[in-house]
Formats: C-alpha cells, structure tokens, sequence
C-alpha cells in the first residue's frame, strides 16, 4: 500500500533540544493510526512539522508524491491534510455553526466573496449543518462558541478539523481533558468518521485502552525519535516499549 | 422593527437641511466623514484583529488626491472616486509591508507608515504646496456629460451628495462583514492559527482587509477638499488616526453600529467640550481610560447588552 | 523672567475675569468674551444691540503666547471703545476660538463665528496655513477677515491681488519685513560676504530664504550664500542645525525659527560659541516680546555681543509717537507686560473696524470692503495704509540690535535702521517667489 | 573630514536623548509586552518637574534632575499599580489605547500646571563654554551629554547581566510562567520595570532643559522618534535601541549637513528598508 504522508529523516531542534530527531514517519492510506509517548517524546511537535505549523531543520515531508516540507499551513490543507489542536483552538467570537462554515467555506473555496450573504451559500450552510449533526453539536448551533460546554468545544474543533473534509487528519489529544465517558464518545466518534469519511486519522492520545483498542497502527515516540512502530499486538509485545512506560500496563 | 429605525434615521438626515443652520449642517457633514473613516478603520480593528494608528495617512492620500484632481478637471465625481482610487492603491502597496507584522508590531508600523505620509505631504511642496496645502479646491458641479449636472455651491446640496456616498459605503460595508469574506476576517481575528488550518491564507485575507480600510479612509478624505475647499498635512497626522480610534473605542470595537454611534458622540463631545473649556483633551483622555478600564464593550454594546457581532 | 510670566499670567487672569472673559479664567484655550457693560444704547443706527466679532490665535502649545498677545491687544481695543460708548451706539462684543495652528480648526472656528455664533466681523489668525484656509472661505460665509500675523506673502499675492478674493486684510506687514528689509539694511556691511541660513522647513522659511537671497544679490554680486539648514516644526535640537552651517564659515546667519524655537536656536548657538565667530546674526522675528523675554538674561550678559539682529511685525519701542506711548502704556497697565506684535495689529485691528463702520454707517460686507481698501488710518504702529490691489497694511517697521534698555525690564531693538515701507514692500503686479532650496 | 566628524560628534550628542528615550520604552515592552505610548509624555514630565526644581525653585542643578526622576517614578509607578496591571491580560490594542489615553492627559495636565507657554530655564553656570576639538568649538554640556548617554547604557548593561534583579527581570522577559515558577515575584517586577522605564524617559528630558525649551507636546513630538528608533533596532531590544538612537541622531546630523532638503525622510525610508530585510529589526529575535 502507498503511504499517505511520509518522512525522511525529519528534524526539529531547539537549541540544544532535538525535540524531533531522525524521524522518518510512513503512514499508510486508510490506515488509523496512533502516536504515542511519554511526555516531551515530540508528538506534538512532530505534527506540528507535518501540518505545517512549524518549519523543519532537516529533512523532508512528502504527501502522496508530492514534497510539502516548507509549505505554509493553509496549502497543505488545500491539499486535503487537516488537524486539531492539544490546546482548544476555536474561533470564540463566532456561533458554533460558523465555525463549521467558515470551514466549509474555506473548503469550497467561497471566503473571498465580498457581497452575498452567508444563507445564500447553500451548498456550505448544507454541509455545515451536516457536520454539526455528526459531530452531536446541531442543538448548540447558535450559541457563541466560547458559550458551549469544554467536551462539546473539543466536539467542535473535531467538526472545524473534518469540515475541510480533509483525506488525512491530525487530531492531536481530541479527548484532552475530558471525563471517561466523554473520552469514550469522542473516540468513538472519530472511528465513524474514519469509516464513513475515508479519512486517513492520525492521533496522538495518552489513553492506552483506547489506542489499543481503537488503532490499525502504533508509532511510539521516545526523545524525538521513532521507537517503535507496527500493528497494537507488536507493540504490546515491544520490550523497550514497556521500560520507556516503566511497566504501566498495557 | 430595526428597519424602521434605520427608515426613520434616513429621512431625518434626508430632511435634515430644512430646518438647522448652515453649521450643523457642516458639523454633520464632518461626523459622516469620520464615520466612513471609523467603519473602515473597525474592519482593520474589531473584524481582524489589527489596530492600525496609520489611516490618516490614506485619509490625507485620498484627500489630495481628490484635490489634485478638482484643480486639473472640475468634477466631483471624478475627483472622489479618482481620490479613493489612489487611496486604494498605496494602501495595498503600505498593506504589503505591514501585514507581515500583527499586534503591536502591526501598530507601530502602520504608525510611521501615516507619519511618513505626513512628512511626504508636508516635503513634496510642487506636489502638495507644503504646509500652506492646496488651496482654492473648487466644490466642482456634480456632473455625469450629458446626463445631469448640479449645482455645488450651496452646501446643501453637498450635504446630500455626502449623505448619498455615506449611505451606500455604510450598506456596502454591511454587506462585506455579513459576507464569507467577513465571517473569514473575524476567523484571523478570532484564532489566526486556526483559521490557518482550516485554509485560509491569514496574509492574503489581511491585507484585502487593510486595503478595504484603507478604501474607505480615502473616501472619508476624497469628500473633505470639496468641503474645505483646502488640504493641509495635519490630515495625515497621527493625531488625526487617532480620531477613528477613540470613535471606534467610544461606540464599540465589536458591533457594527458602533463606529457610526462613535463618530458622532466623538464630535458632539468635542463640539460642547471645547466651548466650556480649552481642556478638551484631559477630558477626551478620561473618557479613553474609563472605556478601556470599564466598558470595553463601547456605547452600542450597553443597548445589546453582551457585545455580539451585529 | 518666569517670575515676571507667572505675574503677568495671574494679572491677565484677574483682568480676564475682570472683563467678563469667563471660559478665560481657566487659561486662553477655547471659547471667550468681552461681554459689553450692560448700559443699552438708546438710538441703534446700524440695528443691532452690539457688533459681534470673532477672532481666533493660538492658545495652545509651544506658540500659545501669540495667540494671548492677540486675545490681549483686541481686549483692551473693545474695552476702550465699549468705555466710550462703543460704534454708533453699538457695543463690542468679542468671542476668541484657539486655532491650535491647525487649518482644520480654523476654518471650523470661522464657520462656527460667522455662521453660529452671528459674527458680523472676523480677524485673527496666527499660522500661514490656517490663513491660506480661511481665506478661501469667507466669500461664502460673506464675511471680512483681518488678518494680524499670519505672513505669508500668498495670502494677499495669491488670493487677494490673484483670485480676487476682497474679504482678506491683512493688518500685518508679511515676510518682506524680514527678507527684503535685513537684505537693503545688511547691503550696508561690505566685510558680511558669507550668509548662511537656518530656516523653518515650511513655506514660511523657504519664502523669506528666497526673497532675502534675491534681493541681496541684486544690490551686492559679491555675497555668498555659503549654507542653509532646514529645521521643521518640533525642532528639539538645533545643535546639529548650528553645527552644519557654521561648518561653511559663514560672516552671518539668517534665521527664521520663532517663539521658543527660535529662543532655543539662540541659545543653543550661544553654547555651541557661534558669536564668537560669526559677525552677525539676524532673528527675523526676534523683536517679539517673548522671544525677547526669553534671551533677556542673556542679552543683559552681554553674550551675544551686539552682535544679534532683529525686527518683528510691530517693535514697542517704535514709532515715537503719542498714539503707541498711549498704547503701550496702557497695555503695560492692563496686562503687566509689554505688547507683542501681535497684540498691537489685532489693536488696531478693532480700531480699523471701527472706522470702517462708522464710515459706512452699515455691516454690509460689501460696503465694509470699501470703506477699508484705501484706508489711511493712525495707528500705534504708525501711520497705515491699505492697497487696494491686495488688501496689505502698508506701514512701517524698523530692524535693529537687540539691546538692554533701562526704560524697558526686557531687551528691545536699539541702533534702529529705519528704511521707507515702500522700498521693502513688493508691490503689484506680483511674480511669484521661485524657492531654490 | 573633521567637518564630517565634528557633525558626528554633534549628532551623537543629539542621538543620546533619543537613546534615553528609546531605552525606556523598550525595556517596558521587552519586560511588560505593552508599548507605552505615553513614554513620551514622561519624557515631558521630566522635563518640567526639572524645569520647576532647578528653574523655578533654584534647586541645585543635580539634586533637581534626582528629585525629576523620583517624582516621574512616582507616576510612573501610579500608572503601572492603578492601571496598565488590570490590562496585562487584555490585548495589546487596549494597552496601546489606555497609554494614549494617558498623553492626552498628561498634555492637558501640564498646561493647566504650568500654563501653555514654553519655559525657558537658564544653564548652570558651570556647564557654560566650550573646548575644541576637530578646530571647531564643542559645548561642555553636550560632551556631558554623550557621557551620561554612555554612562547609562553601561550601568543598564550591569544591570541586567550582572544583578540577581537582572536576571529575574531577563527570565521572566523570556518566559513569565517559568520565571513565576522559580519563585520570582512577577507583578512587584513589573511595577519595578515600568518605574525603570519612567525614570529613564524623564532622566532624557531632564538632561534637555537647560538647552532646550519645555512646553506642551515635546512628549508626543519625541515618541514618534523613539518608536522608530525601536522599530530599527528590534522591540523589547536594549543593544537594538542603542544603536538605533545612534543612526537615527546621526541619520538626521548628517542629512542635515549633507542633503538638507530630504533630512526628514531619510529616517523614514532607513525604516522601511530595515523593515523589508529585517521585519523584526537589525536585533529583534
């Protein structure tokens, strides 16, 4: 199978800090799949240099075939690469719906029309409103965005981020700071849009259940470089996997 | 209902001229003015997140513009829309250099673009006549060749052809802000990353949103030579890019009215304040404090209670 | 010399409330009245109770004593004439606005005075570009103007002598007072060969640059212009300014820079040893009272050692005559301080308009135009006269050393070079001034 | 050529209040975030309290310009307690327009104390004269000028490299919630920074009376410049608003000289050019 998005040796370096080392990433089509490490092991930054956020200071980022290393963010999601964030990032000012639509529309390239009003967008508001009732957020609609309830928030930004209709998708920690059951819901989640929406989803997330139980692949991160990679039942099995997680159960 | 209002509103400043003297008429005619200057300054400020204390400078651009341009070839038309224009054009060209600086950055140097302006207008003296400004602008006939052609020496009829550009400036904007491009603006203000990852291209999208600001400055300017008669440098002055901002401030950085609502009590305060006391400024300064320690909100927001976007 | 402001501030305080100024009281800024006495007049010639006129200077700022010395000189014209029952039966009633050196504002002044307030007279006016801005207006507010310091030679070349635009006077001599008059007094000195100049970077420095280099040359081929440096508005430091003129070793400088600024390039001069070097100096606007104020310490020392010209609008030590002894003692009187030039054009500016109505025995602007082109009228200034061609107060004023006096408790102008008007005017038909910078 | 260097030597002394200016207004933003738009206005402050001190009262010369700096530190401090703290947290906009508020009143303020007309203290005695040098005469004040310049860059160096202060001050620039972790009292910092910041304006002023005028408005003329001044040499930058100053001061000394009709715009387009190569200043991060 072709990789979706691939590396070669990607590095990201802070002072004397190599946040990401050496890495080189295959993510294949289709495929769901998890980061996972202890903390400060680079998830974050690694796909922040993937979507874009950040610039690497070496090595190369491929899409399919195409090379996207020093691509700004928005390019990249033109292409069809999207994400989420670990710290809520929402637009608060504006309703729960237009937050869907200015992704939408985004998508549909419609955000540089001046003159018409947003009803008459009706392809986008469809679709937004699509989106609002997969993602649980259709009764919220209307509330101001900063108004609604953290777990719907981390609902929402899960919307923003498969509004673009995206064919692969960083979600980085989607259920952050959410209760066991919340968490359950949000992942969950994310598993139906994967199947319904052919999304290739990648995510980073500190649950061990839910990673074991929820991914087709496992890419485990220690001090910025790849430790292991491969199906859950490998990694279970890795050794140096269960010395970095100093025997936690998984 | 809020149609009706702004029904009632048009026709009062429709019927206006009948019954107040010539200077509330030319005082009115000031407020439109810095309510276009304030409106385009408020799509910088509370629809992208930029403050810029530089509009004077696209002010004064369209204004001497509009004013070389009623010197060469009398017709107001022309010289308001060739005004605006030229407006246009350098801020796009100014909005190149800045928009790769936000916040305070954005600020400041939005801040010496309008004093490098100033400094233009007051050094290019074969251009602009220096200090003394270009003086004897005509208040040319409002004229479309072989269609109709009106008289502009009494100021009424000036008043109305203000009134009729403000008027379709102020619908113009409000459809702008209600349209994907302005739901994309307040995306960069809201979170500039995250609409980033949704697409958008935060730069492109600003600097659309500094040249329509600056659009609607050069606007503002465009219709003060025919007024005055004369464009000195002081409109380029920072303490003239500060007028928007206190408008702004004072009627409400998050509505859409606000602006409007500002301009107007920016200069009725200043109008009543200046003939009680020579301390105008303590006073305009004390408000300034207390909008920005107390009601950041602005006057408009009070009516809405919170300060939605409207 | 702050101990003498600090009087002469609080006694204009009391005198302004005294004179019913209220909205003075609190300073000079914004809006005041020199409301007339209460006695009604019994026969109304012109049908009005009183004449309103309002004026407007610059209270506010570095420059806000030029705009009291107009606020004062037209004060004490009113308070007379109201004494004496005022034009025809008619009161005076003034109301002064601060144009805060900014034209905006002073067209907006004019436009509340005449089209608010019911101004029948308007005058005023401290800086070149609120005039040019004015100007232009009043045809339509149908209004005269008297202008009483602004100076640049436009004003009357331009608008009045070009555009025709007959409600502009101009009570005050402009720029050729210190470009032409320094040129035929300084064509006297064969060893000044080297001018330089620092010179205000607007309109006002270029055209008395340009017309004081003219008019030199054509009297002495042998002088140079050696160096010129412009300082714009808010000139902090001059030291620089200094510096690179006297770079060029010149015999004598020209200087233009006014109020504090010029008390300033003085002083800085003085530091950087210029009138060691150089054998004159000439402060075109140097014989106002407060730049004289601010130098008196220096002047007394001796430091300038004679050697620093200057001339002003109106010098209140000149002329000798009844008219300006009366005038300046009973400014002196009124206001515990001498009057700037200033305060005697907008003086006797109240005294033109009184003649002019009681020539006319109407408000009639129109009427009012005629009565005042033409005029001969005796002033403290002297004897002036409006040219019709430009509506400009032809009168006469002296330069000369600036000097202590014991008479005086503030410098004035000694050793006076007094030089016909006519020969130091520019007259109609006018060229326009090329600026060579 | 000495014609050259004695101008620089004059633009140098020029620059220095500039440098003052500047030195201030960037440790604030470095530090505090905020770009205090009203730095010049105490810049002003300071030049009128000494005017009042030295000129009016007759105090000595050193002890006025000591009790100047107190006194803007005062209100400096009362700024930063009573307001620009309740704001930290908002965005820079409404800091930028609560610091314009305050020139507004400041200008105003310092008319109804002193009135509108310029003041005009005398010099001290024992600064009058001049020594030559480049075979040009050369004012003692404007060498003490250079001095003092020079005196305060090193003693600010000191400061932050060399104190405990100095480094607190340095970590919490860089990282506030660090800097708080490792115990560092960050609102007494703050208030202490601003203070800093105050004095130095008004030491600027200060230093300026007995050459220059004080009246209204030299505060809102000066921050044009220092902003510039910043601009070219990198926000929140110390080095960076040194040199600044200095090619600013020069800039101006020399274009004065040299091209005296464009004088005023060569700073302008200084800054454009170092804002196209350099967006975030010849020192900015």
């Amino acid at each position: 199978m072709k990789p979706i998005i691939r590396t070669e040796d990607l590095g990201k370096y802070f002072g004397e800090m190599a946040a990401v080392h050496a890495v080189n990433l295959n993510v294949q089509q289709g495929l769901f799949t998890s980061v996972i490490g202890p903390n400060g092991a680079g998830k974050t930054t690694l796909i922040n240099l993937l979507s874009g956020y950040l610039l690497p200071d070496t090595g190369r980022i491929f899409f399919r075939d195409t090379e996207i290393t020093r691509w700004e963010p928005h390019r990249r999601v033109k292409i069809g690469i999207s994400r989420s964030f670990q710290v809520m990032n929402i637009f608060p000012r504006m309703t729960v719906f237009q937050n869907i639509l200015l992704a939408v529309l985004s998508r549909l390239n419609k955000n540089s029309n001046p003159f018409s009003s947003l009803k008459s967008q009706k392809a986008a508001v469809e679709e937004a409103e699509k989106i609002l009732n997969e993602v649980w957020l259709w009764k919220e609609k209307d509330h101001p965005a900063s108004q609604i309830s953290h777990g719907d928030q981390r609902l929402l930004e899960l919307g923003i981020a498969v509004a673009t209709d995206p064919q692969l998708c960083f979600l980085d920690e989607p259920s952050s700071g959410m209760n066991p059951i919340e968490r359950i819901k949000v992942l969950e989640l994310v598993k139906k849009l994967a199947a319904e929406r052919k999304t290739t989803f990648v995510i980073v997330e500190h649950d061990m259940d839910v990673v074991f139980s929820l991914s087709d692949r496992i890419v485990v991160m220690n001090r910025g470089k790849i430790l292991a990679e491969g199906k859950p039942d490998e990694i279970r099995g890795n050794q140096e996997v269960r010395d970095i997680y100093l025997g936690e159960e998984i | 209902m809020k149609k009706l209002a702004l029904l009632l509103l048009v026709v009062l400043l429709g019927l206006l001229p009948l019954f107040v003297g010539k200077y509330t008429l030319y005082m009115t005619i000031h407020i439109m003015l810095l309510s276009l200057f304030s409106l385009g300054f408020n799509l910088l400020l509370g629809y992208t997140g930029l403050l810029s204390f530089g509009q004077a400078g696209f002010f004064a651009v369209g204004a001497y513009a509009c004013a070389k341009i009623l010197l060469a070839a009398p017709s107001l038309l022309l010289g308001i829309l060739g005004g605006v224009a030229v407006a246009g054009v350098i801020s796009l060209l100014l909005g190149l250099l800045s928009i790769r600086h936000t916040r305070i950055y954005f600020s400041m140097l939005t801040l010496c673009f309008g004093m490098m302006i100033f400094s233009l207008a007051w050094k290019w003296r074969d251009m602009t006549g220096g200090d003394d400004g270009l003086v004897g602008i005509p208040r040319a006939p409002l004229e479309v060749p072989g269609l109709f052609r009106i008289n502009m020496t009494p100021m009424e009829n000036y008043y109305y052809v203000v009134l009729v550009f403000t008027i379709l400036a102020v619908y113009l904007f409000y459809r702008i802000v209600h349209s994907p491009l302005g739901l994309t603006l307040q995306g960069i203000r809201d979170s500039e990353t995250r609409a980033a990852c949704v697409g958008i291209s935060v730069r492109n999208y600003r600097l659309i949103s500094f040249t329509i600001a600056g659009l609607y400055a050069g606007l503002a300017g465009a219709l003060l030579p025919p007024l005055e008669s004369t464009v000195t440098p002081p409109v380029a002055h920072w303490s003239h890019s500060a007028e928007p901002v206190l408008a702004t401030l004072l009627g409400g950085i998050y509505t859409f009215a606000g602006p409007i609502v500002g301009a107007a009590l920016f200069y009725i305060l200043k109008d009543i304040i200046v003939r009680f006391t020579e301390y105008w400024l303590i006073c305009l300064g004390v408000i300034v404090l207390v909008l920005v320690m107390g009601f950041r909100g602005g006057v408009v927001s009070m009516f809405y209670g919170k300060g939605g976007q409207r | 010399m702050t101990a003498r402001k600090k009087i002469s501030r609080r006694a204009f305080l009391k005198a302004a409330t005294a004179a019913g100024i209220g909205g003075m009281t609190w300073g000079l800024r914004g809006v005041s009245e020199a409301a007339p006495q209460k006695a009604k007049p019994k026969k109304k010639i012109l049908g009005v109770d009183v004449i309103k006129i309002g004026g407007q200077g610059v209270t506010s700022g570095a420059h806000a004593d030029y705009g009291w010395q107009i606020l004062a000189g037209s004060t004490l014209a009113i308070e007379e004439i109201n004494a004496k029952g005022g034009v025809l039966g008619s009161k005076l009633e003034m109301k002064f606005m601060d144009e805060e050196l900014k034209p905006a504002v002073a067209v907006k002044n004019a436009r509340y005075l005449a089209t608010d307030w019911g101004a029948h007279l308007l005058f005023g006016v401290d800086s070149s570009g609120s005039s040019m801005a004015v100007g232009p207006v009043l045809p339509e507010l149908d209004r005269i103007c008297m202008f009483v310091h602004a100076s640049t030679h436009r004003l009357t070349e331009e608008l009045v002598a070009g555009k025709g635009i007959k409600q502009i006077f101009r009570i005050s001599v402009p720029v050729y007072q210190e470009s032409i008059l320094s040129s035929l007094i300084f064509k006297e000195f064969p060893n000044i060969k080297r001018w330089a100049g620092i010179h205000c970077d607007y309109e006002y420095g270029y055209s008395v640059w340009a017309l004081f280099q003219d008019t030199l040359k054509k009297y002495r081929p042998d002088v140079e212009f050696v160096s010129i440096a412009w300082a714009p508005f808010w000139t902090m430091d001059f030291s620089s300014h200094i510096a690179a003129v006297m770079a060029a070793n010149p015999d004598a400088i020209h200087a233009t820079p006014w109020a504090g600024e010029g008390v300033m390039l003085l002083r800085q001069a003085l530091m950087l040893g210029v009138f060691d070097k150089v054998q004159a100096w000439f402060q075109c606007m140097g014989g106002s009272v407060d730049l004289l104020e601010g130098i008196s310490r220096e002047v007394a020392g001796g430091k300038f050692k004679d050697k620093l010209w200057a001339t002003a609008r109106y010098i209140h030590n000149y002329p000798d005559t009844p008219e300006n002894k009366k005038f300046v003692a009973n400014f002196r009187k009124r206001w515990n301080r001498l009057p700037n030039y200033s305060a005697e054009t907008a003086y006797s500016t109240i005294y033109v308009f009184k003649a002019a109505v009681e020539k006319t025995r109407s408000l009639k602007t129109a009427e009012l135009i005629k009565a005042i082109e033409g005029m001969e009228i005796m002033t403290p200034g002297g004897k002036r006269f409006f040219r019709p061609e430009d509506h400009q107060a032809v009168y006469n004023v002296p330069a000369g050393r600036v000097v202590m006096d014991p008479n005086y408790p503030i410098p004035v102008l000694g050793d006076l070079k007094v030089l016909p008007a006519k020969s130091y005017y520019r007259h109609p038909p006018f060229e326009a001034i090329t600026f060579k910078k | 050529m000495e014609t050259l260097a004695f101008q620089g030597l004059v633009g140098l002394s020029v620059a220095m209040y500039l440098w003052l200016l500047a030195a201030g207004l960037t440790i604030v933003f470095g530090v505090l975030g905020v770009l205090n738009f009203a730095h010049g206005s105490l810049f002003m402050l300071g030049a009128y309290f000494a005017f009042t001190f030295y000129g009016l009262w007759g105090i000595n010369f050193w002890l006025a310009i000591a009790l100047s700096l107190l006194a803007v530190g005062v209100v400096g401090y009362l700024m930063e307690r009573l307001f620009l703290r309740h704001i930290y947290h908002l965005d820079h906009a409404y800091q930028l327009l609560l610091t314009f508020g305050f020139i507004l009143i400041f200008d105003d303020a310092v008319k109804m104390v002193w009135g509108g007309v310029a003041k005009i203290p005398a010099m001290p005695s024992f600064f009058e004269g001049t020594f030559s040098v480049f075979g040009r005469l050369f004012p003692f004040y404007n060498a003490f000028i250079i001095g003092s310049g020079l005196l305060v860059a090193v003693v600010l160096w000191l400061l932050f490299e060399k104190t405990w202060w100095g480094r607190m001050v340095r970590a919490s620039a860089s990282d506030r919630e660090m800097a708080s972790a490792i115990g560092v009292n960050i609102p007494t910092l703050f208030t202490g920074v601003f203070v800093l910041g105050a004095m130095l304006a008004a030491l600027g002023g200060a230093l300026g009376t007995p050459v220059r005028v004080v009246a209204p408005g030299i505060g809102a003329a000066m921050i044009i410049q220092a902003f510039i001044i910043t601009v070219i040499g990198g926000l929140g930058n110390l080095k960076g608003a040194f040199v600044g100053a200095v090619i600013v001061g020069l800039l101006s000394a020399y274009g004065i000289l040299l091209f005296p009709v464009f004088e005023l715009f060569l700073i302008f387009v200084t800054m454009a050019v170092v804002l196209i190569v350099r967006p975030k200043g010849l020192f900015g991060g």
